[in-house]
């Protein structure tokens, strides 16, 4: 099993490379393919896990981050956009993201799938159903908006966050996700991205931090602050995460096999040494290794083995958690000292910074001599590092530029990005919603 | 009838609560609070970035008593609720005009 | 795959018909079965699944909701309900309701499965291990009490609830059950009901109608009451249930298939688009859309998709979810507002009328043409909603009535349905268990 | 299917048996050995789930009974012993359990598989990838120390917890794992543990005693104790370990087959029953049967049956639970009325007691004539007996020792196993870690 | 002006509120309390171990009042506060020498 | 000494602080409350169904102070506080018969 390209050659490799590469093979041509129940078993699996992860996982881990009179804004924009990207999901953005595009598939998928047209109950897509496949990737079309909620919360308009949303995923996600995964130029280039360290971190990563530029910091930052209002509702979140991330690394091999298997334990091994590494710099430089600090680890660690966890193996997990604990925590303060950009939930320091790392690590671990499933038959690791190079690059100059636009767009649609100075003071969970949390 | 009104720190509740009961008080109410002062706050770090809590978890304790329990309610309090670290608290003394029991309706220093 | 009738004719179809209808193949007879292991896998994860969904899915959903002096009453009438539905349904619930029942199969089950006497480590049905049949169909049979508790919070003796939960278990769970998927009369017909729309949600909304009747409203409804305690638990409860429901209707196909995959995908698309309805409703009635407002949408969603789910294909998906949203919605005012009726968390107007509605549409969403799995080689979608108008009569019928004689007998019982005032003031919590919630 | 001894005799039985045993069979020996798709996909839930028993599963359930003054200590206890464990076991100590000891394999494993050397992503054990077996028995690995949080909460000092947790690792659990499942000298012995009552309960449990006594109690036990800080999240963690503990005992089976299939069952039984039990203790003796105590029980049941459960039948499971349920009720107060011990979460009562019961109760309930496996060919029930009385009073007795010699050398490691009295009555949360919990 | 501080029972409080709102009363503060005093706190029972909670749960009301008003108030409030049982509470009353209305400045009766 | 006591709305807290930092106000206790006033309580939708919330969360601020502060502190709560919207709460003034610091045992002014 060397699943190092998307140049599918035979039609056992094309199945598996499919799981390597998120990439659905025609099924037309794949013609004597056959339902596989295992294969089709974990991935409904998968698919309940990583909805899991945004709902409550995700929801829960930013909701204790903020003030308590915020918490109900925070569950609504995930729950929304949850329902909102399913939606459109649906309506043609999986269709642009893994339709063959024709002429212009370099770039973008066609609409011939819009509202799953043609695909019935028996539709294959590889060895399971296709509407599973479109269900799978339909988890990562949620989670991926939805981490950006950690950019904007305590301020932004509920409207404007719907607009926001629904925008960047037609115009971000879809076309990155269809350049990686979709067969667009950066799979015609061999990129290595197992489960979304450039379509999923890197995006989200990058649109927050230019979001934030275009909203303003939050009230008081950075001096002025309210600590998180319940680190126990983050720990719950985080657990969820880590548990649900073995659906998204694991599900993404679309396979119930060694590569499935090899996934979880790299993503769960990177998570634990992120988790410590977050541990001990707290412990040294405070005195105090907090529940906050040691699950913001494990986020980091999972954010970075993501890219990679299809193509390495056990001593590639740990270091690429080590690399992804250390930096990540340093981002943090950069982002936030430095830059002095309220990215309030640390979406670019831990998730972008997170996927761009191990985008670019996957090129060392990947080697064979280090455990990991190898370059290919004529890969190298040199040439694997200037593709993932050119992904990165590729995909934060096309998530930076498209966010400013439709900063703009959403804004004028949505009446203002940002919620009024009363409306900020009084909450954004009466303002909004109307409700109000813990009536004890 | 005198109120006193301390404001401690929360782990020393239960010092205060023996110290009290030990002088013969059968009676006092106790609510959360947060205190600002010379004491200024904690610093809580969160995920390498300061929090300034501005205001720290105080107990506030209300309890009303006959005229000459006074001081060493006041005295026994002190005692027991100071740690010789800053953010100790204070204690308050208010005239009381008039007290009741509900149950009984009873009044005056029949009533604590 | 053109499951659409319970009349089963070759062993291939009656093995996947089986998961259509919920109804295992006499193993005896299906001779040369053999265990499939995807399915298997599949069945074990969703039966998972589905307890989650209570255990604390729906705890916490209907917790958040009510005063935080009775939260703990709630979840323990949800998990006490748990455990016995669990004991009773080997007992001997599980053989009426799918076991042959001879002469009177028609009406319900016989007694030969109970205590599972007969079923070994390997006996089968269909082509996963009976036991597991058994698990699976059991998590329904604990959550369909558990939706009742939303209709009696806050005022209901305990000793009473436990009275009234096993006794419609028996009286109104199994033999509806048994009518619709375990070869009853229903079956016969040729009813649809892929995951419960009649079996769980019909039956438990009438009953949580019927027995507010009987116990009484809340004190000060609908005036003076209590907003939720904690929307932010009832989200966390929803998001659960939504996952959970991955298990609830793609395990009802029994296999790992297209079946199962196109059932969650329709589940999905019918709660994310139910729960937007909801929200522009609210938007535009009260200006602010509430957390609480999107997650009963979402549940009101999955109720209705319920019957639906192996049936129909994405546009249905879409447009029973609007159906849904809609008129779940204005159900609520109306047993509230018109009829005064105090069914505390809905139970009825998102559970009863969804899975109603579900019943009926599926009816028309089912047909080839509008992408659904039709109606069998005879079927016709006239003949078909006939069929589902008559088994949601006798569902209704049957419950309303039983229910009404169970109330009777689980009050003599209990000591009366309904605590006393001074419990009540006081709170469930403390007067019934002894405990409370939140001691910060 | 009568898997009831480990003495393999062909790879047929040798795949089977190795669910059985937890035992990985030489894959090089298995040479034609091919991965079963069902059985991986099972393998990797199963994985998912038990990891989610701990995180959050473990940490909420004991969160839920401090104060809340040291709720985010537990749960840093929990979630940093998770991350630790984790690099442990790829360090070395999965080869240890489970590695080829050669000389000394009646006693500990050998060396050879730390950092999973020679493991790659085709290599197998039994018919599931090594590294999926690795995973799914490092979730084990992870559980079972932080089973032991419960009996320190509140009073032990962080730096203290991780190295106790780090030791007892490899010097109780190793050993004891390898003796069991990984083909030591009670594997030899033919001593019947499915999924952890002598491996993961009674070493837990012990220890806690143990480790009780060189720590101390709490202040003011046991007259002055704070109660249970919220009910309602135990209610979610116990609800959590609960749907987790399929995968526990139903993944012990390590294949999606009829063995798993009863194991769910009666694990699901067992559950239900002992939780009923302590319910109807608690009403009698006190008139208000209570959250605490049904969820107690529940997990009462749990880790009675664990030992038994691949063995034992409907009947068995309902027994067991009944034992476990009385059994474990009374020995709480044993322990902390008689003994004076403040076991605070009562790890020993539960887990230890119920493991115990649970291992001699499976030489009863796995009689063929009750509904179990039976004893093998030539196998017995007294003599299945005796050497189930050996695997406790083995396990007891090194579980006791070791944890002795450990708690002196994390002592003198961390600075002492227990805070001051001043960081005690700050509450730890804040005394370590520097944050607090519900700022609402 | 008088300050009637009442410590009553939680779940009298909308009885409470009810008898003053008849009396004409506009407004009043509720804060959560715990009391200790003859009632000796509730047995709680967690695994079959008894928790003795020392404070009880209470909830605090204050309300500054006319003069001529007082009697009234404190009479009212004993009136539906008091359920025989013993931890059903007490009322002080404690002179004021000022109030304002922060929303208009008023000051002295016209601030209440 | 006398003790000011306001009821404010929340959000208005970290204004009110800053203004009596500003006049060198070095202490200050607060606590969470309802209030019940004019205001009438908000209205809540669930569901549809409208929630009358007739106590509005409010934060109690307790401070004392000598005598002369006592005006420009209430005036500074006063400003700092208002938003011209019914339900700004009150400011009451009660005279302190002691004070004492828990830390050092001082008493009277040298106390606050
Ligand atoms: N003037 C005051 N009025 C009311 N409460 C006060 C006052 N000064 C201090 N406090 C309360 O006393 C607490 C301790 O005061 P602080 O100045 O921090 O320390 P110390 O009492 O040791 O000098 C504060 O947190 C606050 O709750
Ligand atoms: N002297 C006191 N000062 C302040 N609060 C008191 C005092 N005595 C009692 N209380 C409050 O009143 C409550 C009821 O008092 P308790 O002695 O239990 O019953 P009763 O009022 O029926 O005699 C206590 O819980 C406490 O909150
Ligand atoms: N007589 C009173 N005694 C104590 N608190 C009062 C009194 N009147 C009002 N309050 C408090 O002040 C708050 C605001 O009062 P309200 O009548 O709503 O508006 P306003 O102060 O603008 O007239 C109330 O919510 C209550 O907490």
């Amino acid at each position: 099993m060397r699943q190092t390209t998307s140049r599918v050659t035979t039609l056992g490799t094309a199945i598996l490379a499919a799981g390597v590469m998120g990439f659905a093979p025609d099924v037309a041509w794949a013609a004597d393919a056959k339902l596989n129940g295992g294969n089709t078993a974990w991935i409904l699996t998968a698919t309940a896990l990583v909805l899991f992860m945004t709902l409550p996982g995700l929801a829960l881990f930013y909701g204790g981050l903020v003030q308590s009179k915020n918490v109900l804004s925070v569950f609504m924009h995930c729950f929304t956009i949850a329902c909102l990207a399913s939606v459109l999901w649906l309506f043609g953005v999986y269709s642009l993201a893994f339709d063959d595009g024709g002429a212009t598939n370099a770039v973008i998928g066609g609409l011939g799938k819009a509202f799953l047209s043609g695909v019935s109950f028996e539709t294959l897509s590889g060895d399971i159903p296709e509407s599973l496949f479109f269900m799978f990737q339909m988890t990562f079309a949620i989670i991926t908006p939805a981490l950006i909620v950690g950019a904007y919360p305590e301020r932004m308009r509920f409207s404007a966050v719907l607009w926001f949303s629904a925008l960047w995923l037609i115009f971000v996600y879809a076309p990155v996700c269809h350049w990686v995964w979709g067969g667009g130029w950066l799979a015609e280039m061999g990129v290595f991205d197992f489960a979304g360290g450039l379509v999923v971190h890197a995006t989200a990563g990058v649109s927050a931090l230019v979001l934030v530029k275009m909203l303003g910091n939050r009230q008081g930052f950075p001096t002025h602050l309210h600590p998180p209002h319940s680190p126990g509702l983050t720990m719950a979140g985080a657990a969820m995460l880590w548990v649900g991330w073995f659906g998204f690394n694991g599900g993404s091999a679309l396979a119930a096999g060694g590569s499935a298997a090899m996934a979880i334990t790299v993503t769960h091994l990177s998570a634990a040494t992120a988790s410590l590494v977050w541990v001990f710099i707290e412990w040294k430089k405070f005195g105090k290794p907090s529940l906050v600090g040691i699950v913001t680890g494990t986020i980091a660690g999972l954010a970075t083995i993501t890219p990679a966890s299809g193509f390495v193996g056990p001593i590639g997990g740990i270091c690429i958690g080590l690399a992804g604990g250390f930096i990540c925590y340093y981002a943090v303060g950069l982002v936030k000292e430095i830059w002095k950009l309220d990215d309030s939930l640390d979406v670019f320091a831990v998730h972008g910074v997170g996927g761009i790392l191990g985008t670019l690590l996957v090129a060392v671990f990947a080697a064979e001599g280090l455990g990991g499933a190898g370059f290919g038959e004529d890969g190298t690791m040199g040439g694997q590092f200037v593709t993932q190079v050119i992904g990165v690059v590729a995909t934060v100059a096309w998530s930076g530029v498209a966010t400013l636009v439709i900063c703009k767009v959403a804004g004028a649609l949505g009446g203002g990005l940002r919620a009024n100075d009363d409306e900020i003071t009084e909450g954004l969970d009466l303002s909004y919603h109307g409700e109000r949390d813990y009536n004890f | 009838m005198k109120l006193v009104m301390a404001i401690i720190k929360p782990f020393k509740l239960d010092a205060v609560r023996e110290a009290l009961t030990e002088l013969g008080i059968q009676g006092l109410t106790v609510s959360e609070a947060k205190g600002f002062g010379r004491q200024k706050g904690q610093t809580e770090i969160y995920r390498g970035a300061e929090y300034v809590i501005d205001f720290v978890p105080k107990v506030r304790l209300d309890l009303v008593v006959d005229d000459d329990q006074v001081d060493s309610v006041v005295e026994a309090i002190q005692q027991a609720a100071h740690s010789d670290k800053i953010g100790d608290g204070k204690i308050f003394v208010l005239e009381v005009a008039q007290a009741m029991r509900i149950r009984t309706g009873e009044t005056g220093n029949d009533a604590l």
